[in-house]
């Protein structure tokens, strides 16, 4: 996938459907932080926080959760 | 269980802008919720748009028909549905009832809102659906 | 077919074939002055076709046929051929043309820059066009501009203007000659339509590009007003205005990205067309 | 007629050299309308063509190369919504030439997707087709039915984000048509490809195409079609076990007729029957510039291509009812 950033948000074309996604944050910093692992959601919170400031961790958790839920109903992230 | 990006992931160094230090990120409710929109293809309204289309009530293959007031298709003789329009609407025809609140030609008041139901029910692959779709090209 | 003509518009040459001789009489006679084609290849085949067994003769009204079709497509009367036909020629080129993506936006060029108008009909992005292109702009187009996505420049397709309504008495006061203008069809289903053959520096430099400088969204009938859009925005509704973006795949988002991300956007409210020019000039002289 | 010429250079493409520009304009004009443009413009390959023509024929190829994409893509979505099932996604026709790399797949026209499903469990198949997105085509009482009722597949879904169609099927032809052939051995005998989609055997992808060409529908179409068992036929140099296959089918007569007509078309030239010669006709009616020259042959298939589905009482039952409400053949 292409990720290109503009003024207010960030273009995605996703090549394998083709499809263009206009994401905003947190979305590139989650696709950034997968890049090609697989990580449980409690490890991929733990590695944005080491980056950026979460918040209380169980609403970043729930948060994290419905952003990947949306990500894999696009096929952008699958889960293994 | 642990997520991974599709087939296809991210090449890195083009990716999203990385700012140096803690940054706070934008999460929350409204944000959170709108995150992601993806471009659907256009092709219909656009294509349609540079051409003059009209849309039939109902669809020809359920001619015969009537329409209920809440724009779904019935059997004939359905109580309080009006028979199909005796011929199709065109594109500026139905613009002008969605937009503009004017009347279909030749239509009473409760017919009309019947037949723009069933104009707005009307999904892909159904006769009239790709001049629908071009009158909703969003401004 | 019975009768038919070969004609050359910016990059793409199109076959067109009617049953009646009328319309092909008139499309010889608006694009006489265009460059003769290469030969008879032809990258689309356009017909109109007899809208049933009968519709030859009586009450004659045409099918825009073509190799590529729309199933929602409504037959026309035979006196609204010459408008069939151009329709029919746009729609190939909206379907089936992948060498550039296209925008349905109108777009004019000056000092070897390129400045594109797109909006709904109504907007009056083609008649600002049309207008421009008689006052020291080169007319490129007034239907579809077409991004390279090599090079990022603009190509022109200027086939005949198609003015409408209001518009034709508008460009028959600025344009004078009346040779320049085609039979007015009145009350076709987009209203009374007459045609406008661009100015001949726009027909004979219709093969030359130029690089984007300014992206305006006019809109006619509203104040005066004028209110930068974002380059998300802006992507968004070049991807509406586009017929072929989801077609041309990675090329096309990497051309509408760039041209986005280089390229001002800016949405313009006018009354008059007039007022218009006035505003495109302050904010064509504006720019680095 | 260029839907001969169209035939002639798919055979044997040399016979490009020396045509004229109208000719060219009756060939791409053919082969738009029969979806056989990347097709044909594989076939001339690197051979040397008119200046305007090359152009056409790269913008042909990408266009194949990006379908192809997306309705890989398109598998790969059904796969995910009925994996949790354990419903293996076994593709057919134009997606499954593609997935498996077959020569029939190379600039193939690919519309929608094709997927066979076993017929115990159509209704979970759609369920779960429907909670990832897909929606029902056409809502109407009737339609519904009948495809319930005889049909071999569900009626059309479309997903409503990406506005593809999939098309489920549960058996291979009509449940009125009279070979009926066994969807449940070509499940058991399907392939699995690297990734966990499945494809059908090579025997029965031949038999499937001929089915779906000659014992269904009016041949609109014909031509690629019948390129698809062209290439089929060529990557299957023993015909033996094909030829039981087809017979456990009911599909020997409408295997002997495609590959005479496969052979006649694209293949050696060689001879053919007297009732071939109206396949033959009926495929050939595109005329230069791609328009129907043999209506009335056109309407005849389309009469027998009701025939087909449906024992005469219940098709006149059919034809009354769609009749009634205006639909025509034209």
């Amino acid at each position: 996938m292409l990720l290109r950033p503009l003024d207010d948000l960030v273009l995605l074309y996703h090549r394998s459907s083709g499809q263009t996604h206009m994401v905003a944050s947190p979305v590139p910093e989650i696709l950034a932080e997968l890049g090609d692992k697989a990580l449980h959601l409690e490890e991929l919170r733990s590695a944005l926080e080491q980056n950026y400031d979460l918040g209380e961790p169980e609403a970043a958790r729930a948060e994290l959760s419905q952003h990947l839920g949306d990500l894999c109903a696009l096929g952008l992230v699958r889960t293994t | 269980m642990p997520v991974t990006l599709g087939t296809d992931a991210p090449a890195r160094n083009e990716s999203a802008p990385m700012q140096p230090g803690r940054r706070q990120l934008l999460m929350g409710g409204a944000v959170a919720a709108c995150a992601i929109v993806s471009i659907r293809p256009a092709l219909a309204q656009s294509a349609a748009s540079v051409l003059h289309c009209q849309v039939p009530v109902p669809d020809p293959a359920r001619s015969g028909n009537m329409v209920a007031p809440d724009g779904s298709v019935v059997a004939p003789g359905t109580q309080g549905a009006f028979a199909g329009a005796g011929r199709p609407f065109t594109g500026e025809e139905v613009k002008a009832a969605l937009r503009n609140g004017k009347s279909l030609p030749g239509t009473s008041y409760d017919q009309n809102r019947a037949y723009l139901n069933y104009i707005r029910r009307l999904q892909s692959g159904t006769s009239g659906f790709t001049c629908y779709a071009s009158l909703q090209m969003p401004r | 077919m019975k009768h038919s003509v070969t004609l050359t518009i910016g990059p793409a040459t199109f076959r067109i074939g009617s049953a009646w001789g009328q319309p092909v009489a008139q499309l010889r006679a608006l694009y006489a002055g265009y460059p003769a084609p290469p030969g008879a290849i032809a990258d689309f085949t356009v017909r109109l076709d007899p809208a049933g067994p009968l519709r030859r003769w009586w009450r004659p009204s045409a099918r825009i046929a073509g190799d590529y079709m729309l199933p929602d497509a409504a037959p026309m009367a035979l006196h609204h051929g010459l408008l069939a036909a151009e329709m029919g020629m746009n729609l190939q080129m909206a379907l089936g043309w992948r060498r550039h993506v296209l925008i349905h936006a109108s777009s004019v060029e000056k000092d070897g820059r390129a400045l594109v108008m797109t909006g709904e009909s109504g907007s009056g992005k083609s008649t600002l066009a049309a207008m421009l292109g008689e006052r020291g702009w080169r007319f490129m187009g007034d239907e579809f501009a077409l991004l390279d996505p090599t090079s990022g420049a603009i190509f022109p397709f200027p086939r005949l203007v198609s003015l409408k309504n209001v518009a034709i008495g508008v460009m028959q006061d600025f344009v004078g000659h009346a040779a320049r203008f085609g039979p007015l069809m009145q009350a076709t289903p987009k209203g009374d339509i007459r045609h406008l053959i661009p100015p001949a520096d726009a027909i004979a430099r219709m093969q030359e590009g130029a690089p984007p400088a300014l992206l305006l969204f006019p809109r006619f009938g509203h104040a005066r007003a004028i209110r930068p859009v974002g380059q998300g925005e802006a992507f968004m509704r070049l991807t509406q205005a586009s017929t072929n973006y989801v077609a041309c795949g990675e090329r096309g988002f990497t051309a509408l990205h760039r041209f986005v991300s280089n390229v001002p956007g800016i949405a313009l409210d006018f009354e008059s067309g007039a007022q218009a020019i006035d505003m495109i000039d302050d904010l064509w002289a504006d720019l680095p | 007629m260029s839907a001969r010429l169209l035939v002639e250079v798919l055979r044997s493409p040399e016979r490009i050299s020396g045509l004229s520009d109208h000719e060219w304009n009756a060939l791409i004009s053919a082969a738009r309308a029969e979806r056989l443009t990347a097709t044909l413009a594989h076939r001339i390959g690197d051979r040397q063509v008119p200046a305007k023509i090359a152009p056409i024929l790269n913008d042909a190829k990408a266009e194949a190369e990006r379908e192809k994409m997306q309705a890989l893509w398109e598998a790969d979505r059904a796969q995910v919504a009925l994996a949790p099932l354990g419903i293996p996604v076994v593709l057919m026709k134009g997606t499954a030439y593609v997935a498996a790399g077959l020569s029939a797949g190379q600039g193939r026209f690919i519309g929608d997707l094709d997927i066979l499903v076993p017929r115990d469990r159509l209704d979970e198949a759609e369920a779960a087709l429907l909670a990832a997105g897909w929606e029902w085509v056409k809502p109407d009482p009737y339609d519904d039915a009948y495809y319930r009722l005889w049909m071999h597949e569900l009626p059309p879904l479309i997903h409503r984000e990406r506005d593809r169609m999939i098309d489920v099927h549960h058996t291979i032809l009509p449940l009125t048509a009279r070979p009926t052939p066994d969807a449940e051995a070509m499940l058991a005998d399907s392939v699995e490809l690297p990734g966990g989609l499945r494809v059908l055997s090579p025997d029965d992808r031949i038999c499937h195409a001929v089915a779906h060409m000659f014992a269904d529908g009016d041949l609109a179409g014909g031509l690629r079609n019948l390129w698809d068992i062209k290439c089929l036929l060529g990557e299957m140099p023993d015909r033996t076990a094909l030829t039981q296959r087809a017979r456990h089918h009911g599909l020997a007569t409408h295997l002997e007729r495609a590959i005479r007509l496969a052979d006649h078309f694209y293949g050696k030239g060689g001879a053919i029957t007297m009732t071939d010669h109206l396949f033959r006709a009926r495929l050939l009616f595109r005329d230069a510039w791609g328009r129907d020259s043999a209506k009335r042959l056109g309407q005849a298939f389309y009469i027998r291509s009701h025939l087909l589905r449906m024992p005469p009482m219940m098709l006149a039952r059919h034809l009354w009812t769609k009749w009634r409400r205006g639909y025509r053949p034209v």
